[in-house]
């Protein structure tokens, strides 16, 4: 049970918590242009990383606020947390 | 006393009668079964789970690997180790051969969990564990201090140290209950820390009313698991005995020389009469002169070492104790228990043959680093202390006391384990911010001798002529031996995870708590390798084991998960409705009618129900679809973005039907959307879906389109829905609602209206399920019963529950999402054509519908199926093939039916199925197989009732 | 002593002997014909009818760890077949006819135990999605049947099928051709048929990059230095986003913990295999008396070997609601695996990009069950360049064109 | 049932309604107060706390919506919960609901704001005396201890397996609970007290 600290909320059990998968990963502006190949991606493919991972999460039995984490995922350490719209922080 | 022939005198406590194996015995108060079993002289508690070879009580504590016993009695418990068995009156059990047995009766007892939260947590309340308590405690921290034994003191219960003058035992209680009087600490008695997680997530169980018997009171909860965080954790665990590797070492009689000590000492029990040490160190010198004080002759005590601890050799001989240093016991002998052992000198000379009926064995101590090791700390090899120690962690852990294996000999000393105990309590105050306290003092301990170094000693190798080792054990209770492991390395295996797996050392109900790193030892042995390089298996939890009905605590029968009504459930059950899961709402299925004789059959009352529907008027509890206010200036342009269809051009007062795909395109949700305002709807999803929707809306508002100013509530169970639906619903609304204009041109098809209905505020929505006239009223779901009893209270209007409503809906062709999808469905493969709007440049799962593979024209379409025989009902999920004779498999399915019924409109059975093709199929005939038979069937469209429309204008 | 234990029974006494030999640590070879990425069981066996099939012996097995540690050491050792779609049926069938005959064919005791798996359904939808598996496995010649839950309740005696429950038993879904194996043995049957043949096995050698010239694999480059190869088959289970990186591969995985556990050795009282999707448990009793039990996967991604406590607190609750004879057993030790998960659940087995580089991974849950099949058609796609019939459905341009094999809608099926 | 039916009356029924004698049994002991507070006003309100139409509202209803995550504030008979950086729950009497949702749309004055009537959306259970902490530890997972969550703290947050609104007041805890799952609250919190209260 990670304890993660949700931006408004602060630390909770991640029960508390929906997991969202990969961040930054945005909508394409005009899904009709893409290639069948690059729809895909945007479907399918996110990275899967052993080691930090910019990630979101959603306080759902809380605040209900979407927000990003760095995680390492060979440790589960949390480096950072922000909020939606704000740039992946600079983690060790 | 004389009832327990190897009772110390002295000893006092309450006589307690237990039944073990069949016979009747008493112990004392304050017993273990396993000593109560010594003081009885029982030495073959169990038989060995591979050979069946009989086995004694070799330990006192968890690491126990032999005297497994079952619970008979007062309820039937599979497998527990008798060392950590509270003795109380009436207590039955029996010795194992290895394997447990449950009850088959209901365990009656109660189970539950709890979340607390620390500064500090220290683990063992030993002389470490309690220094470092009192020191935290003392600076005002919140403090859980948690042991697994009934009381206070760990190492210093089975001692005769004295602390301050006192007994180490006496000082360890007095401790205790003065922290615990402390406002901000916890201690936790009989709770053994099992698990230690991420971001010290630690799991421990309290067993609170095992030791009380049959007297147990029936409220309190039987075990408690505890959920603790901790900012900081302090495991002062201490360590375990271990034995050594030499022939017979598992007779009965065979005992760790710490846990003869504690038996002496603790339960002031004797082991035996006569007894050989076996040693690699100097604790078990310490034992031998407890033992002897104690009344057991020592015969000798063999130490492999040349050199050992010199003032314990010197008392050793002021007590007139042999001590042969260089020798090593090659051998305990007798049948079924020891009557003798063999000493062998390490270099030179014969070996002699001791009588006993008791041999101690002491093969250094191992750290308990099973926490440590779990909260994702490295371990390094001691090569003073012969085992594993606490590296390096990221977590807020550290080790104390002889956990940490201070002491630099192999052995623990008081002193040491004191000083580090209060050291780790500082340091866990410093880290969690607390101010240092004031010098505290630091117990005084009885001047210790000084240690000599051990020597680790793993095997004693076999003669010549003996070699077989088939009874040099490493691992008791998986009955494994040194001769397995040479074969597990002779083959080839050079891990030991591969040994351990090949031999199963280590597995065990003690998860080779004594065994562990013996087995390492032997393996490294074998394959020339240092046991440090070898390293050791993964520690995992549960350190001990633990009951699944703890764990499962109250989250069983009723609370296992939440059961979800509406308002109006009071009113369904009564009337004897059955009830149909949904998700986690009770739903009412179909109302049996009740009466004389017994009751109305599904079959019966769903075309009762149906009828009534079709014909009269019938009413359903609407209230579990999820409902969301959408409100905002960008409302509309925010559900034309997630609905495949236009909702920004439905006008105020209407309401229109949408579905919502996921981006690969597939069918996720559908409901409608009524507009209340320019901006502001309420967007109702299926009864299942209502929290994934609102989820989805809000992920998609915050993660995407933070610029949409748009808010979304949820107001599932601010409204009940009553379902109002016939030709004669519209006279039942005019009579409930007389300020409500209900003819077709006031209050058309899809729109809505606020009116009083039964005199409550309503808003009523002109939509239908079924085809038919039909109204939706919602109410404040305070009034939710009153409205459908007011509806219900002419008697005319027939409830109906979920099967009648999925019949009509599927004699119109309506889909319902997850029975007719089921995650591959398009809106076109439903027939839903109409619903994808060509005009918006974009929504989501729009790209989608134009991959290679949702545009093949032979996806699976809804049809409808006519079995050609009117009186024959298809299976839901029965396939669909071509042929009238079934081929050799694998036969191509060409899909299947998703809902099937018999139709009381239609007059005969019906089905929906998602057909390859479908839509161009209709008018063929296919076969649906069914048991041994090809059922022939007839495509047709999927709306088989009224598919002009006709009807839901009355 | 017990006079009731003594002189009979023995519990661990019947379990069968390994061979004197296994095999034997391989030093690296500077290149070979076809070099295997992870050394579980789908590695192993794909090593194994290399060269059995195709005769190509020129082979390295390579594992970063201790041979068949990963998840071949972690799962719950189910084996079945009766998955929803054609494709996966047709490979996980074509699986359990080789299990069939995999203790003879390797000469080696898998403790194969056909003893029945039993997938239960507790809501209208669950019983719905069930009577549609069945009936398509048995289109497919997959064995399988309806069982009310008086039925179920005669298979496995210890069900509880009151209505009292909260969700339920509203019937299943039964296999009898289906069971459990010993996964050590498997693995070790495996490595010792193959390294028989003349395959290396080579422990303790991680793979830490992939040389590709020219849109081309060349070889690996490992902790215990390059290894040429011609081929080179990926075999890597929760780690194959990590490998195939190495070759600047994209996979559309991503890896969750999977939880299991054991209890003590109890008396026999379980004499299938149960599973519940919809409250997350599938249970057996093992040769000598554990119950093995597995979880549901932690929701998050994470390559740590340990999930999250309180799915297996969830996970007992769901355990007792179906067996409450399971009370006072004991949970001796839980464990955790790395597993990746596909967006369709189904797995991806043939070409990459990277010519001569090939890829099988995607799994989930489910990769012990496949093992000899996914062996026996993953060789022959690395051995003929081309995909078998069976792994065809399973590329990775499934997920641009939009056929997906989508497991998920299969209720029941994800373990 | 079936019968009492032909005697319709537009009557309330709140959600735990049927549960006030076993409440009231459970708080017989003095350890522990069981209750349910029904038909309070609530007001789901959501504006970004930072415009004009926040501080507006803030003036109209008294109260100036707490801006701090997890805290409450209250003036006159009414409370504003926080429940998210944008979102608040106004808290008040039986009966005070339509003249509120008039006033905070009236206070926002036209600018974007949502005001949702959710009165039974929820209701509201008492969780009183000394034992509270101890009852509701074994469902919630936050640290109840009064420095960290004392009088004036709120939070939405998980009781055993429903989401609650938890509130701290000087005299125990209140617990906003969905009206469906208020039974199984119910039931929980009934099932937990077996042991904290006389005779159990």
């Amino acid at each position: 049970m990670l304890l993660i600290p949700c931006p408004w909320c602060g630390p909770r059990d991640e029960a508390e918590f929906h997991y969202g998968g990969q961040a930054h990963v945005a909508y394409p502006e005009d899904p009709a242009a893409l290639s069948d190949e690059e729809w895909a991606r945007y479907l399918f493919f996110r990275d899967n990383p052993k080691g930090l991972f910019a990630e979101r999460w959603s306080h759902t039995a809380g605040c209900r606020r979407w927000f990003n984490a760095v995680r390492d995922t060979a440790t589960n350490e949390i480096h950072a947390v922000y909020r939606v719209g704000e740039p992946r922080p600079v983690t060790a | 006393m004389s009832v327990q022939p190897y009772r110390r005198e002295g000893a006092s406590g309450r006589v307690l009668r237990f039944r073990f194996d069949g016979r009747e015995y008493e112990g004392l108060e304050g017993d273990t079964l396993a000593s109560a079993l010594l003081a009885n002289g029982v030495r073959a508690v169990a038989s060995s789970v591979k050979l069946g070879r009989p086995r004694g009580v070799y330990a006192a504590g968890c690491e126990e690997p032999n005297a497994l016993v079952q619970i008979e009695e007062p309820f039937p418990e599979p497998m527990l180790q008798a060392t950590t068995v509270e003795l109380y009156d009436g207590l039955v059990a029996t010795g194992l051969p290895g394997q447990g047995r449950l009850a088959d009766r209901p365990d009656p007892a109660r189970y539950d969990a709890v979340h607390a939260h620390c500064d500090v947590l220290v683990v063992g309340a030993g002389p470490a564990g309690i220094a470092a308590a009192s020191v935290a405690a003392r600076a005002g921290a919140r403090v859980i201090l948690a042991d697994e034994r009934p009381e206070p003191g760990g190492s210093l219960l089975g001692t005769a140290e004295t602390l301050d003058g006192r007994p180490g035992r006496e000082w360890a209680a007095e401790e205790v209950v003065a922290l615990a009087a402390l406002p901000e600490v916890r201690v936790l008695r009989r709770t053994t820390v099992l698990g230690h997680y991420d971001d010290n997530y630690v799991i421990a169980v309290e067993r609170r009313t095992n030791h009380l018997g049959a007297q147990a009171p029936a409220g309190m909860a039987r075990e408690r698991v505890w959920r603790i965080r901790a900012r900081r954790v302090v495991l002062a665990t201490g360590g375990h005995e271990r034995f050594v590797a030499f022939a017979g070492n598992d007779l009965p009689g065979v005992m760790l020389a710490g846990a003869a000590r504690t038996y002496a000492n603790r339960y002031r029990v004797l082991p035996g009469r006569r007894a050989v040490v076996f040693t690699t160190n100097d604790s078990a010198y310490a034992a031998a002169l407890d033992l002897a004080g104690a009344g057991v002759e020592i015969a000798a005590i063999a130490d492999v070492r040349q050199a050992p601890g010199e003032a314990w050799a010197a008392r050793c001989a002021e007590r007139g104790i042999e001590v042969l240093t260089g020798h090593v016991v090659t051998a305990a002998k007798g049948e079924g228990e020891v009557s003798s052992v063999e000493i062998t000198p390490r270099v030179g000379g014969g070996a002699r043959e001791v009588p006993a009926d008791l041999l101690l064995v002491s093969g250094g101590w191992t750290p308990v680093v099973h926490l440590f090791s779990q909260a994702g700390g490295t371990l390094r090899y001691d090569e003073e202390l012969g085992a594993f120690t606490p590296g390096e962690t990221r977590q807020a852990v550290e080790a104390a006391g002889f956990a940490r294996g201070v002491g630099g000999t192999g052995v623990r000393t008081l002193r040491a384990c004191l000083e580090d105990g209060a050291e780790a309590g500082r340091r866990a105050l410093a880290a969690a911010g607390f101010a240092m306290p004031a010098e505290i003092a630091v117990p005084s301990a009885e001047e210790e001798p000084a240690a000599a170094p051990a020597e680790h000693l793993w095997l004693v190798e076999a003669p010549e002529n003996d070699g077989d080792y088939g009874t040099h054990f490493v691992d008791l209770q998986r009955d494994v031996t040194v001769a397995e492991v040479l074969r597990a390395t002779g083959a080839g295996l050079t891990s030991v995870e591969h040994v351990k797996r090949y031999t199963t050392a280590g597995t065990a109900h003690d998860q080779g708590k004594t065994s562990g790193l013996l087995t390492g030892g032997v393996v490294a042995h074998a394959l020339g390798v240092d046991v440090a390089e070898l390293g050791t298996t993964t520690f995992r939890a549960p350190y001990t084991p633990v009951s699944f009905a703890a764990l499962a605590g109250r989250d069983r029968g009723p609370l296992h998960d939440p059961v979800r009504v509406t308002a109006m459930h009071e009113w369904h059950a009564a009337r004897g409705a059955l009830f149909e899961n949904v998700g986690q709402w009770k739903r009412p299925w179909y109302y049996p009618r009740q009466g004389e004789g017994p009751g109305e059959d599904m079959e019966a009352a769903v075309l009762r129900e149906c009828r009534a529907a079709r014909e009269d008027v019938a009413a359903m509890d609407a209230s579990t679809l999820g409902k969301i206010d959408v409100i905002g200036p960008d409302a509309a342009v925010f559900l034309d973005r997630l609905y495949t269809n236009m909702m920004s051009t439905l006008k105020v007062g209407s309401i229109r039907y949408g579905v919502m795909c996921r981006p690969d395109g597939m069918v996720f949700d559908d409901g409608t959307v009524i507009r209340l305002a320019d901006d502001r709807f309420l967007v109702t999803t299926t009864t299942g879906n209502a929290a994934a929707v609102l989820d989805w809306m809000e992920e998609w508002l915050q993660t995407e389109w933070p610029d949409l100013r748009v808010c979304c509530t949820s107001v599932t169970e601010q409204w009940a829905t009553v379902a109002l639906v016939g030709p004669r619903s519209r006279e039942v609304l005019a009579r409930l609602a007389p300020g409500l204009a209900v003819d077709n041109d006031s209050f058309p098809f899809m729109t809505w209206r606020d009116a009083e209905v039964a005199g409550i505020e309503a808003r009523v929505c002109r939509i239908s399920f079924s085809g038919e006239l039909a109204y939706e009223i919602n109410v404040s779901s305070w009034f939710g019963l009153a409205l459908w009893e007011a509806v219900m209270a002419s008697g005319e209007v027939t409830p109906y529950g979920t099967e009648t409503m999925h019949v009509l809906r599927a004699e119109k062709g309506f889909p319902i999402v997850g029975q007719d999808t089921d995650g591959t469905v398009t809106p076109q493969d439903l027939g839903m054509e109409w619903i994808v709007s060509k005009k918006k440049p974009d929504f989501v799962g729009k790209r989608s519908f134009a991959r290679a593979d949702t545009s093949r024209p032979d996806r699976k379409h809804l049809v409808g199926l006519l079995p050609e025989d009117p009186g024959v009902l298809l299976p839901e999920g029965a396939h669909l093939v071509e042929t009238s004779a079934l081929p050799e498999p694998p036969v191509p399915t060409l899909g299947f039916v998703t809902s099937s019924y018999r139709s009381a409109a239609l007059g005969r059975t019906f089905a929906l199925a998602l057909v390859s093709g479908g839509r161009e199929r209709v008018g063929e005939r296919l076969y649906a197989p069914v048991g041994a038979d090809l059922v022939p069937v007839t495509v047709t469209s999927h709306v088989l009732y009224d598919p002009e429309g006709a009807r839901r204008d009355g | 002593m017990s006079p009731g234990t003594r002189g009979h029974r023995t519990p661990g006494a019947d379990l069968p002997d390994h061979p004197d030999r296994l095999w034997r640590s391989a030093e690296p070879k500077r290149a070979y014909d076809v070099v295997i990425v992870g050394g579980g069981g789908h590695g192993l066996a794909t090593a194994y009818y290399l060269a059995k099939n195709h005769g190509i012996t020129d082979v390295a097995v390579l594992e970063r760890g201790w041979l068949a540690g990963g998840n071949m050491a972690r799962n719950t050792t189910i084996i079945r077949s009766n998955y929803l779609w054609d494709e996966s049926a047709g490979i996980y069938e074509h699986a359990l006819k080789l299990w069939e005959e995999l203790e003879e064919d390797l000469g080696y005791p898998l403790l194969f135990s056909q003893r029945g798996v039993l997938n239960l359904a507790h809501s209208l939808q669950d019983v719905r999605d069930s009577v549609r598996r069945v009936n398509a496995n048995r289109l497919n010649g997959v064995d399988a049947e309806w069982l009310t839950p008086e039925q179920v309740k005669e298979v496995c005696p210890i069900v509880d099928i009151s209505p009292d429950v909260r969700y339920p038993v509203l019937g299943g879904t039964y296999q009898p051709r289906a069971g459990i194996a010993k996964h050590d043995y498997v693995a070790w049957g495996f490595a010792k048929a193959a390294a028989d043949l003349g395959v290396d096995m080579i422990e303790h050698c991680e793979v830490t990059g992939l040389d590709v010239r020219d849109g081309r694999v060349t070889g690996v480059r490992t902790t215990r230095g390059p290894i040429a190869a011609r081929k080179v088959a990926l075999a890597a289970a929760g780690h194959s986003s990590v490998v195939a990186g190495y070759a600047g591969v994209s996979l559309p995985l991503q890896s969750h913990p999977l939880q299991a556990l054991v209890s003590e050795l109890l008396e026999p009282v379980h004499p299938t295999v149960v599973m519940s999707n919809a409250v997350h448990v599938y249970v057996s009793q093992a040769h000598k008396g554990e119950l093995v039990m597995g979880a549901g996967i932690d929701a998050a991604n994470s390559y740590r070997q340990r999930g999250a406590f309180h799915i297996i607190e969830r996970q007992m609750a769901a355990a007792l609601e179906l067996f409450p004879v399971f009370a006072r057993a004991h949970v001796l030790r839980t464990w955790g695996g790395v597993v990746d998960v596909t967006p369709d659940a189904s797995p991806v087995v043939g070409l990459t990009p990277v010519e001569d580089l090939y890829v099988n991974c995607g799994w989930g849950t489910g990769g012990f069950k496949a093992t000899p099949g996914v062996g026996w058609c993953y060789a022959h796609t690395v051995a003929t360049g081309e995909p078998h019939p069976l792994n065809a459905p399973f590329s990775l341009d499934r997920f641009t064109t939009g056929k997906l094999v989508d497991e998920h809608g299969a209720a029941a099926v994800a373990h | 049932m079936a019968d009492s039916a032909a005697e319709s009356t537009a009557e309330r029924r709140s959600p735990a309604a049927a549960f006030a004698a076993r409440f009231e049994a459970a708080s017989a002991g003095g350890g522990l107060r069981l209750a349910e507070i029904p038909f309070l006003t609530q007001i789901n309100l959501r504006v970004d706390p930072k415009s004009p139409a926040a501080e507006r509202i803030g003036t109209a209803i008294g109260v100036p919506l707490p801006v701090e995550p997890g805290t409450a504030a209250g003036g006159g008979d009414l409370e504003v919960l926080w429940l998210g950086p944008d979102e608040w729950l106004v808290v008040g009497p039986d009966g005070a609901g339509p003249g509120l949702v008039e006033r905070l749309i009236e206070a926002a004055d036209g600018e974007h704001v949502s005001v949702v009537d959710v009165s039974a959306q929820r209701t509201t259970l008492v969780v009183a005396g000394d034992r509270a902490r101890d009852v509701l530890a074994h469902g919630c997972a936050l640290d109840l201890h009064p420095r960290v969550f004392g009088p004036g703290r709120c939070a939405q947050t998980m009781l055993a397996r429903a989401g609650v609104v938890l509130v701290a007041g000087e005299d125990g805890f209140r617990l906003l609970v969905r009206s469906s799952f208020a039974g199984y609250v119910a039931e929980w919190l009934l099932d937990v007290s077996a042991e904290y209260v006389a005779g159990g």
